[in-house]
């Protein structure tokens, strides 16, 4: 430790613990800080507080089993953590899915992933001090797509709505006239966050280029998704890698600038616009057909190794599976996209003060319950 | 030099405030809308069809298949038969509420539609025993609908 | 570029280099891992994304499995390498890919594989002073609850 | 006998005045409540009496029943007088404040002067909150209010002095009176150091985009985070009295004070100060808060020199 010492004064750092029980820690996490006065001059982050051994249950359970755990991994985005699995456990068993399937899929997808970037949004603001109002607003619009979900699939946070070769509900009646209401209610909600938050000079002076995340870093740490994507590199599973029948929507990917903070905000607001452009085409082009499958099937898949990645709201989220033709995985790994996203913080965070540190932190989005597993 | 600094300096501090202004603008719209939250316990959302509260059981459905039993990923259920010349009948009906996740796979997988998922929601308790619930028992959900608002 | 064509750049490099029947996997001894993914981080074959590791125990055997993508030419590899159990050793890579760093401490933390010259080899999901390691398939803990019927 | 009958009277505005100051405290608390709640969609409390205007009493009462939880290793004198120290200037302050025209404790012929040397106080009251507890948080939010209230008294001052200037008087009595004809807030000079004030105000009373010795989100509510029961009541207390505080200084100093046709003076007293209170807590409720480091720089190069400027510029026109 770097003590100037005269006679009996001497001055320190000063070893701080942010968490696991703090505000803006987003969950359980520890970071350990070392300061010196406001400035950060280490930061350590201690994980696995959430740590429920998802990677050990998977080998306990049938293929269908898991599809509920699937639901706690990133628990603002059900749908999205559904839809990996189970496009996985699809891609071992070379199953084929219905059309309608297909496109309900990208709808749930793409609100969930609109539902969360809403959390990212109103909890980041709340990082920076605007205390609860954007968050209450987002979480306002959020209720309507909740609400959408309860009536689809039953439940309002862990749907366990993606089956192994379809889904398990087709859409009730008149669901599709509440999507088409709720596109049209989100676009001025939106317009309204660009007012109150976007372009505000305080929050501007906040996030503006601090934590600057260089391309080069980002990708070397396998940083993916909307922080990726706000330092300057154009990569989208959705586009790249087409699942499911994304080639057949019209839709941008935003890229940010400098990658500070700012951007990483930015990105989040312009992906919930393209979002609902996703959900709107995909409404109008919905296919007939049964898109449901019977749950009790029993799916004895059998590889040597299988990796699949989706596009999830926080990155690519991927599932490495190996099968032995039993009913359960012989191994399962998640490779969750918020892992990678916080193991880059620290070196980021060197030299800002707390408040910065704070602001990079709510910028990134990470969530625990997806890092700890 | 710097009086092109000093009119930067102003336009910053305009758009600045004009921005500040735009922000108190969308409050105040918002101060005058309408409220839309429910006061919850008086006034609760209408449930749907498809909602996943508490396990039900219509007994006299049950044929005995254990499916609902293989199915379940936390193993919250639990059941015993009788068996009497040839035809299996229910015993007992356990059901471990502290286990349970809610993700409704023994209603769907049920061949007779003998479980059903309730809607009930509010199922805080002072005492953890009461979470160990014999589902062949009439009055079991007692303990969360008396209270229930009509 | 192809699965076949990456593999084919590697093995005119590295004459060591297996395909694994059946999957785009290649495999590569240990001793010339961090050779090779010097080699693949670079032009031509630009992996710059180090997206996943993980490792597989095989009851004999150990399997590391990386999953490598290139976001400059978007293509994607999986390399493979087998440890023995006596000998759980192989090199850190967390001097090519950044990423590396976290994910080696949860292969670390999870099959106890150590990687030689990690700059912070700590345990990472699992408390600091835990003991085993959880994802072996010998692994047992007394705590461990029932299973479900399957 | 005159002078006792003056006592008398001083001694019943007094007591009318403490027990406005925490009937207003309580007021100001679910008025908070109520306009976040609007602001955000929601209702806010509505159960304890009619849209929950009890609630605060409620509220008073059970933190009074709470635990008085003292954490190990605190500095005891300390952090037992913070609270007080944080609330006494701040009553303190409502001896000059008029609101009406007998309807005041005791006009200092000093008046302004009297309020700035009373209400800084407070701040050491929040150091020593901050320094007590025996909480690297709540050290650091110690920390960030001694600088911030000292930085942002100098706008503050500044303000004031302008009115001072214009009424050419300190007595608070004699600033409205001065004002009878037309409200310093019709002075362009004055509105500017309205600005001024309300900005260095609502730093002084840490409110947000100001409220970085709470920062609720960076240090987990600073310096009070280590008070419970009674002791977090006082510094609430404290912290509504001085909005109000702060906004009935406005209210004296630039809208007029008691000054208005038809109602009766402390009605218009009361509408004007209720109305910046809105206009802070509208503020509260929708800007982001700033960095440590934005707050300073703000206060030494933007309000700083703006109010020097402010002040010549009122001399030259009264000089003229």
């Amino acid at each position: 430790m770097d003590t100037t010492q005269t006679k009996d004064i001497y001055t320190e750092e000063f070893l701080i613990n942010m968490g696991p029980q703090h505000p803006s820690t987003h969950g359980v996490l520890c970071l350990e800080l070392k300061l010196d006065g406001e400035f950060v001059k280490e930061c350590t982050p201690h994980i696995g507080y959430l740590h429920r051994s998802m990677e050990k249950i998977a080998e306990n359970r049938t293929y269908t089993q898991f599809i509920p755990y699937t639901d706690r991994l990133d628990y603002v985005a059900s749908m999205n953590n559904n839809l990996g699995y189970v496009m996985a456990v699809e891609k071992m068993l070379n199953l084929e899915v219905s059309q309608r399937a297909q496109y309900i899929r990208v709808i749930v997808a793409e609100l969930n992933r609109i539902a969360s970037h809403l959390i990212a949004v109103g909890t980041f603001a709340q990082d920076l001090g605007a205390f609860a109002t954007p968050l209450f607003y987002c979480f306002r619009e959020r209720e309507k797509i909740l609400d959408i979900f309860d009536q689809i699939c039953g439940n309002r946070l862990t749907y366990n709505y993606m089956r192994i070769g379809g889904v398990q509900f087709d859409f009730p009646k008149g669901i599709d006239e509440k999507i088409k209401d709720f596109v049209k209610y989100m676009r001025p909600k939106v317009d309204d966050y660009d007012q109150l938050l976007t372009y505000n000079t305080i929050f501007l002076s906040r996030s503006k280029h601090i934590g600057v995340l260089p391309k080069e870093l980002a990708i070397s740490y396998s940083v993916t998704g909307p922080n990726l994507r706000a330092s300057g590199v154009k990569w989208d599973l959705r586009k790249d890698e087409p699942y499911l029948v994304y080639d057949k929507f019209e839709f941008d990917i935003p890229v940010g600038k400098n990658g500070d903070s700012w951007d990483r905000y930015k990105i989040r607001i312009e992906e919930i616009r393209q979002s609902l452009r996703i959900v709107e085409q995909a409404i109008g082009a919905l296919p007939e057909g049964d898109p449901t499958v019977k749950v009790g099937r029993i799916h004895k898949p059998s590889s040597s190794g299988i990796y699949f990645r989706t596009e999830n709201p926080r990155g690519e989220l991927g599932f490495y599976i190996v099968g032995d033709g039993s009913v359960c995985p012989y191994r399962l790994k998640i490779r969750s996209p918020s892992f990678s996203n916080l193991a880059v913080i620290p070196e980021l965070v060197k030299g800002l003060k707390i408040a910065d540190l704070v602001c990079v932190l709510g910028s990134f989005d990470i969530l625990m319950g997806e890092i700890d597993r | 030099m710097a009086i092109i600094k000093m009119i930067n300096c102003a336009k910053n501090l305009i758009v600045g405030v004009w921005s500040l202004i735009k922000g108190l603008v969308v409050t105040l719209k918002y101060f005058f809308r309408p409220t839309v939250t429910l006061q919850y316990p008086t006034e609760k959302q209408p449930m749907n069809d498809r909602f996943r509260g508490l396990v039900g059981l219509h007994p006299e459905k049950c044929i005995v298949c254990y499916q609902c039993v293989k199915i379940c990923p936390t193993a919250c259920l639990a059941i015993t038969n009788k068996q009497e010349d040839k035809k299996k009948t229910l015993e007992t009906f356990k059901y471990n509420m502290e286990l349970c996740c809610f993700c409704g796979f023994c209603q769907q997988v049920c061949p007779t539609g003998a479980i059903t998922m309730t809607n009930i929601y509010e199922i805080s308790v002072f005492d953890r025993k009461k979470f160990d619930i014999n589902l062949l028992n009439v009055g079991k959900y007692d303990e969360w609908t008396h209270t229930l608002v009509k | 570029m192809r699965p076949d064509e990456v593999f084919a750049v590697i093995r005119a490099k590295f004459s060591e280099a297996k395909e694994e029947t059946g999957t785009n996997g290649i495999i590569i001894p240990k001793e010339s891992l961090l050779e090779v993914s010097r080699y693949l981080k670079n032009l031509p074959l630009a992996f710059d994304n180090l997206h996943c590791i993980t490792a597989i125990d095989r009851k004999e055997k150990m399997e590391l499995v990386y999953t490598l993508y290139s976001i400059r030419e978007h293509h994607g590899v999986t390399l493979k390498t087998y440890l023995t159990l006596e000998d759980l050793n192989v090199a850190s890579l967390s001097k090519v890919w950044k990423s590396a760093n976290w994910l080696e401490r949860e292969v670390y933390d999870l099959f106890g594989v150590v990687f030689l010259n990690h700059p912070d080899l700590r345990r990472i999901l699992n408390p600091y002073d835990w003991k085993g390691f959880p994802l072996r398939k010998d692994y047992s803990h007394p705590e461990l609850i029932a299973k479900p019927r399957l | 006998m005159l002078s006792i009958l003056g006592f008398i009277w001083m001694l019943i505005v007094g007591l009318i005045v403490l027990g406005f100051i925490a009937g207003s405290a309580m007021f100001l608390i679910w008025m908070e409540r109520k306009v976040s709640a609007h602001i955000q969609s929601r209702f806010g409390p509505m159960r304890v009496g009619w849209h929950g205007v009890l609630q605060s009493i409620a509220d008073a009462v059970k933190l009074l029943l709470k635990e008085d939880i003292r954490p190990a290793g605190v500095d005891k004198l300390v952090w037992w007088l913070a609270p007080f120290v944080v609330v006494v200037p701040s009553v303190m302050v409502f001896v000059v404040i008029p609101f009406g025209k007998s309807l005041i404790v005791k006009d200092l012929n000093v008046g302004i002067l009297y309020i700035m040397a009373v209400s800084s106080v407070g701040v050491i009251g929040i150091f020593m909150a901050g320094w007590g507890s025996n909480n690297k948080y709540s050290l650091l939010g110690g920390m960030r209010s001694a600088a911030q209230i000292i930085s942002y008294e100098i706008p503050l001052v500044l303000s004031m002095i302008v009115v001072a200037m214009q009424a050419s008087s300190l007595s608070m009595q004699k600033i409205v009176a001065a004002q009878s004809g037309h409200w310093y807030i019709l002075h362009p000079n004055l509105t500017l150091a309205f600005v001024v004030y309300l900005i260095s105000a609502t730093a002084e009373v840490n409110r947000t985009p100001f409220d970085i010795p709470e920062a609720e989100s960076e240090l987990v509510s600073g310096f009070h985070t280590e008070y419970s029961g009674m002791k977090f009541a006082m510094f609430f207390i404290g912290e509504y009295t001085n909005v109000f505080i702060i906004s009935a200084i406005a209210t004296t100093l630039f809208w007029g004070g008691w000054n208005g046709p038809i109602l009766p003076p402390v009605v218009w007293f009361l509408i004007k100060t209720y109305g910046i209170v809105f206009i802070l807590m509208w503020a509260r409720w929708t800007f982001p808060r700033v960095r440590v480091d934005q707050l300073m720089g703000f206060a030494w190069k933007a309000l700083t020199p703006i109010s020097l400027v402010n002040l010549a510029i009122t001399g030259w026109l009264l000089l003229r």
